[in-house]
């Protein structure tokens, strides 16, 4: 499948590149946050992106971005950075500082930007799938041809509130494709464990939502099967449900150090040999798109660039305790003090 | 003077709405067989006709999930109106409300807007036993990020709901079952009240007593069977709990010198309980004896009327728990 | 199809008979509640069952009655009464008193009679489809081979807590039936409008749940269709969701006079002609089990249960007001007063 | 002297389950994680190899869904003990709970039992922000057929976690993660301790000081600190929500004349009001001045540090509300 995609991709080497680089900005600004993690810079729960790169580049790549919607639970760094976000204001939430795109109220799951689209950064499994149904629901409402991409785990599709909404994204057609970033497992569960049917992509069928499951492990591929599912809803303005099949390569968050517990270190080695970096570094070196020298030059670029985007990050203030009430409400305040 | 009509208190809510979605047409509602059907309590009648399956949704009965739409509706900068059949069925819905409708903003630092209206009737109608008769309220009221008002005259409910379609934070509307039916007159030009301001339904010298939605009118009838006693009791409207106008409460208090808070839910851990908490603290040197509360029995409802009777709150325990006091 | 079952049918006059009985109690039953509501007797929510008698007789005459278990909705009296609670007590608690199966503290919606395996009686939409499950999992906890009959509406069938609970289901193995009945109708929404496909059968599906759509207006194929499923799922011990596809008659409650609102007289009218009780009728008078004359027998005989029981509950006394304190804990009072 | 071991809060909470579960087979644990992977608290490690799958049910992430499937289980005789991950995700489940477990005996009129306990961490851990941060005990202590205990000690959250298996109504067991990695000494025997029983943490004469759970560390925290400027200040620890033991509390208060309520939940509409209420009202005259409160800031709990400990309740805080009071 994966052979096929790749032949018939007309994707131009600079796109392919582009992707890459994407792909290992995204892995190193992951891997950043989890040294930020360890030192103490940032807190509470982070959970990285790392071997989930491919389906975040894939669909982000297929929309317009800025105009077009995009929700997803708390596992949401990728998906900010790749709508354009800025990355010191994203690193910079995670360290819980002013200049992050929250000035440190919301952290690693809440980021926000609606001026491109991204409506967060949630974190109760499953709560935030109504609400990009509801994004839908506006863009429907305003006749537009805006979509939406609607992100959650494997886990959250067992949610109640998931059914109920693709119940009603079928009954009123929204404009939204819901997307289930399956890696296997919900936290410290195994899909098996989670999920009666493991075939998840099964569960839009009830609702006469068109279902497929797609692998996200090969971005050319992803990228293809993303734009054609993106350009149907547009066409069509109806709802889709994907399940998109990859890999967490790291804990379920950073402080999760026992991943013994829910898998074998042999199953992690197996699984690294899909990384999605990897797949594309090969296809773009045996199309001499790349050599091994600009691999590596490219990496240190990506190295240092996302050491810059901590430098900067990190040389955010704090916020002014005063801040604590800011922005509960447009127009009131809160009664202050304990 | 000025024209006035006779109308009840739903047919003030529905003047409001029509006028505001005239208007706006980002506002829509969104609810439980609130079109076809007209609502269960009939308060959106009228309104599917007019305004058709775009402006008048009827969803399933799926609580969390149209709230959650709408929320998300509301981030993108539609302005819905959410009815809930009773606001008993809120519950299933308090997640998407307390997490997401009510922390957007904050979470986002004030880049999200959440303008939207969650209405309905709460608290007990008659003999819909113990799923089917909560008061919410006391819960909504502790949230920050949703602002809760729960009026108790024709006049209010239709100037304060001009003020929660306005508004660009999540608005809890709490109506009445047992207000729907109220007459009064409601003055023929357009007008909004604002939130936060408490007011003196009957002004009064002897005690103070405190409330809001139903338990106002409550307050009100059992001031009448006071006034037989020769006890003037001054009846304080609070209208909006979250925002809380404090200082009328406290004006009133301080010119009374005792206080008697009345609310219809469970009597231990409402927010009546708070009311009673704040008169108690703050107004400590102004008070001549404890405030006193009364509050719906410590039970779930039960059916039986002999028995409903028993557990909500009703005039005559106001006048009791006065006269304990003085 | 009906006529097919009809003339498989293995059933002895004697038992059909009795099927025809138990339908026409409760037609006359749920009438004469209409009637006590109307009166006044009755008072906040109730909802009758008329219209959809064969659905419940065919499912409890499958059961091993007091030993399986059995769980719905709040349109709940011919449930109770076809498991054996008397009748006079479910009349008292629609009449909110002492002699009710709840004492009055329930009503119409909340009857129950664990000892007979009726676990109620439930008035949130959904809500009790995980307890449902939850008797099941008792029941397979301790390999017993009992199976728990869990019904809910169509309407109920969209609400989040359904899914979640199909998923456990399925996961865990609960030999549990899920039956839908499909009267066409929740409230005043017709099934097009709150369903995104109409055929509901469809949503255990993802949960690799055996799942059909059959019939419920005809008492022995209903029967012959329910006896088939709970002896799978006895034998099986496995979950199982059923559509039944019915109609009510009625208005959504007794307080429901709004019927044009959201279907034609036409189609009432039309919908009568499926009525299952003159349905089994003229199959009993074609077959000369039953004659006319014996026919208006039972009639009149049934009726005149019925006022008995209605007289007998009316003589019950209503509670004492000191009862609003009982039975909130097994072990202690809640604190007293207003 | 009796036996005892240095063990912490988690240990103790594991101890109590690991008994009962022993002595009687009808008792099972269900909730997210807490088999294979042992809670993500910990809590349940050592359950899963020891009990095996029938007894210790790994869930989905349905919280509505496996609440329902316990209390269902709980009415057909078994005993389940359910672990929410974080208290806060219980509010997705707050219909089964306050419609279905918390009424099932009430509806039927005593002829179902629910025996359940609901367990696991409630209130802010560190940095978790606002969807997981929640105190949600004073609204289950509002509801009429729960139990609500929130143990402080390493003692009692062993001996009340005892009780509460061997409860046979739904029990709302409030434990903190700040206090799991405490240490205390068990005794080596067992025992249990009822519910409805307050306890002096610290004796004082000037000022009470009432509270639970983290709050009352809290409290003897704050107390210590007034010692050093010579106030005396007596540590209230409240222990069980529902059902209430005034009568110790209102001891204390008629022997120090002042009260400060102290508890971490948003200050306003909480428990801790109803408490400082009905002190404020049952005291009266005891009180040589209004009770004080202490509570958490009315905001949604915010992500960054410096924001997280402006809004949480600590010892600074009580004393300075007993500064403004002495
Ligand atoms: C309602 C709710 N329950 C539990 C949690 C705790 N929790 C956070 S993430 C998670 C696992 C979710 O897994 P999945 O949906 O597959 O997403 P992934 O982390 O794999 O991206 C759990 C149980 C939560 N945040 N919200
Ligand atoms: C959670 C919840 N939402 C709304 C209601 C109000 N309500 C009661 S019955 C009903 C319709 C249910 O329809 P269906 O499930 O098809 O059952 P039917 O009445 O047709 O038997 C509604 C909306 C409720 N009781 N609970
Ligand atoms: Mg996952
Ligand atoms: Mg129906």
């Amino acid at each position: 499948m994966a052979k096929q995609a790749v032949k018939n991709s007309t994707e131009s080497p600079a796109v392919l590149e582009q992707y890459y680089r994407d792909m290992v900005f995204l892995r190193h600004f992951e891997e950043k946050c989890n040294l930020a993690y360890r030192q103490g810079k940032v807190g509470g729960y982070m959970h990285t992106y790392i071997g989930m790169e491919a389906l975040a580049v894939g669909w982000l790549e297929s929309i317009k971005k800025g105009y077009d919607y995009v929700i997803t639970a708390y596992r949401d760094h990728a998906h900010a950075l790749l709508l354009g976000t800025d990355p010191v204001a994203v690193m910079a939430e995670l360290m819980g500082r002013k200049d992050g795109t929250a000035g440190g109220k919301g952290g690693s799951m809440h980021l926000f930007d609606p001026e491109r689209g991204f409506y967060g950064g949630w974190g109760i499994v499953g709560g935030h799938i109504p609400l990009g149904a509801g994004l839908a629901f506006a863009s429907k409402y305003r006749e537009e041809d805006r979509i939406t991409l609607n992100f959650m785990g494997d886990g959250a599709s067992n949610q109640g509130v998931v059914f109920e909404t693709l119940n009603m994204a079928g009954l009123w057609d929204l404009p939204c494709i819901f997307i289930v970033e399956n890696n296997e497992f919900a936290m410290g569960t195994r899909l098996e464990y989670h999920a009666a049917d493991p075939e998840l992509w099964k569960r839009g069928i009830p609702f006469d939502i068109k279902s497929e499951r797609i692998d996200g492990m090969d971005v050319i591929q992803m990228k293809n099967d993303a734009q054609r599912i993106v350009d149907w809803v547009r066409e069509n303005q109806k709802p889709y449900w994907v399940e998109v099949m990859t890999y967490r390569y790291a804990g379920h968050g950073a402080a999760d150090q026992d991943r013994q517990l829910y898998r074998t270190k042999e199953e992690e080695a197996s699984a690294w040999k899909r990384d999605p970096i990897k797949r594309l570094e090969a296809i773009l070196l045996e199309r001499k798109i790349l050599t091994p020298e600009t691999v590596e030059a490219i990496d240190a670029e990506i190295i240092e660039q996302v050491d810059k985007i901590y430098d900067a990050a990190d040389a955010s203030p704090h916020p002014d305790p005063s801040e604590v009430y800011d922005n509960i409400y447009t127009d009131m305040d809160v009664e202050k003090g304990h | 003077m000025p024209a006035a009509t006779e109308t009840t208190y739903r047919e003030a809510l529905q003047k409001s709405m029509f006028e505001e979605m005239d208007k706006n047409a980002d506002i829509f509602l969104m609810g439980e067989d609130i079109g076809r059907y007209e609502g269960t309590f009939k308060v959106t009648k009228g309104f599917f006709p007019k305004y058709g399956t775009r402006r008048v949704v009827d969803t399933p009965i799926t609580e969390a999930g149209f709230m959650g739409i709408a929320t998300g509706a509301a981030m993108a900068g539609l302005r819905p109106i959410v009815e809930f059949m009773t606001m008993s069925f809120s519950i299933l819905a308090l997640d998407q409300i307390i997490n997401h409708t009510a922390k957007i903003h904050y979470m986002s630092n004030g880049i999200v807007k959440c303008p939207i209206v969650i209405r309905g009737p709460g608290g007990a109608a008659k003999q819909l036993s113990a799923q089917h008769s909560h008061s919410l309220d006391g819960w909504y009221a502790h949230v920050p990020g949703l602002k809760v008002v729960a009026p108790a005259t024709v006049q209010d409910v239709y100037g304060m709901l001009k003020t929660a379609i306005a508004d660009d934070n999540p608005v809890v509307f709490y109506e009445h079952p047992r207000l729907y039916a109220m007459k009064g007159t409601l003055p023929d030009h357009e007008y909004s009240i604002p939130f936060g301001k408490a007011q003196i339904l009957k002004e009064g010298k002897d005690i103070s007593l405190v409330g809001y939605s139903l338990m106002s009118q409550i307050n009100l009838a059992a001031a009448e069977l006071l006034a037989k006693d020769g006890i003037d009791a001054e009846v304080v409207d609070i209208r909006s709990l979250l925002p809380l106008d404090t200082e009328t409460i406290y004006r009133s208090v301080r010119k009374t010198h005792r206080a008697v808070v009345v609310y219809e839910d469970w009597k231990s851990g409402s927010f009546g309980s708070e009311i009673h908490s704040r008169i108690s603290e703050d107004c400590f040197d102004d008070l001549d004896g404890p405030v006193g509360r009364v509050g719906g029995l410590n039970v779930p409802m039960p059916y039986s009327r002999v028995l409903e009777l028993e557990a909500v709150t009703n005039e005559h325990h106001v006048v009791a728990a006065v006269r304990k006091l003085l």
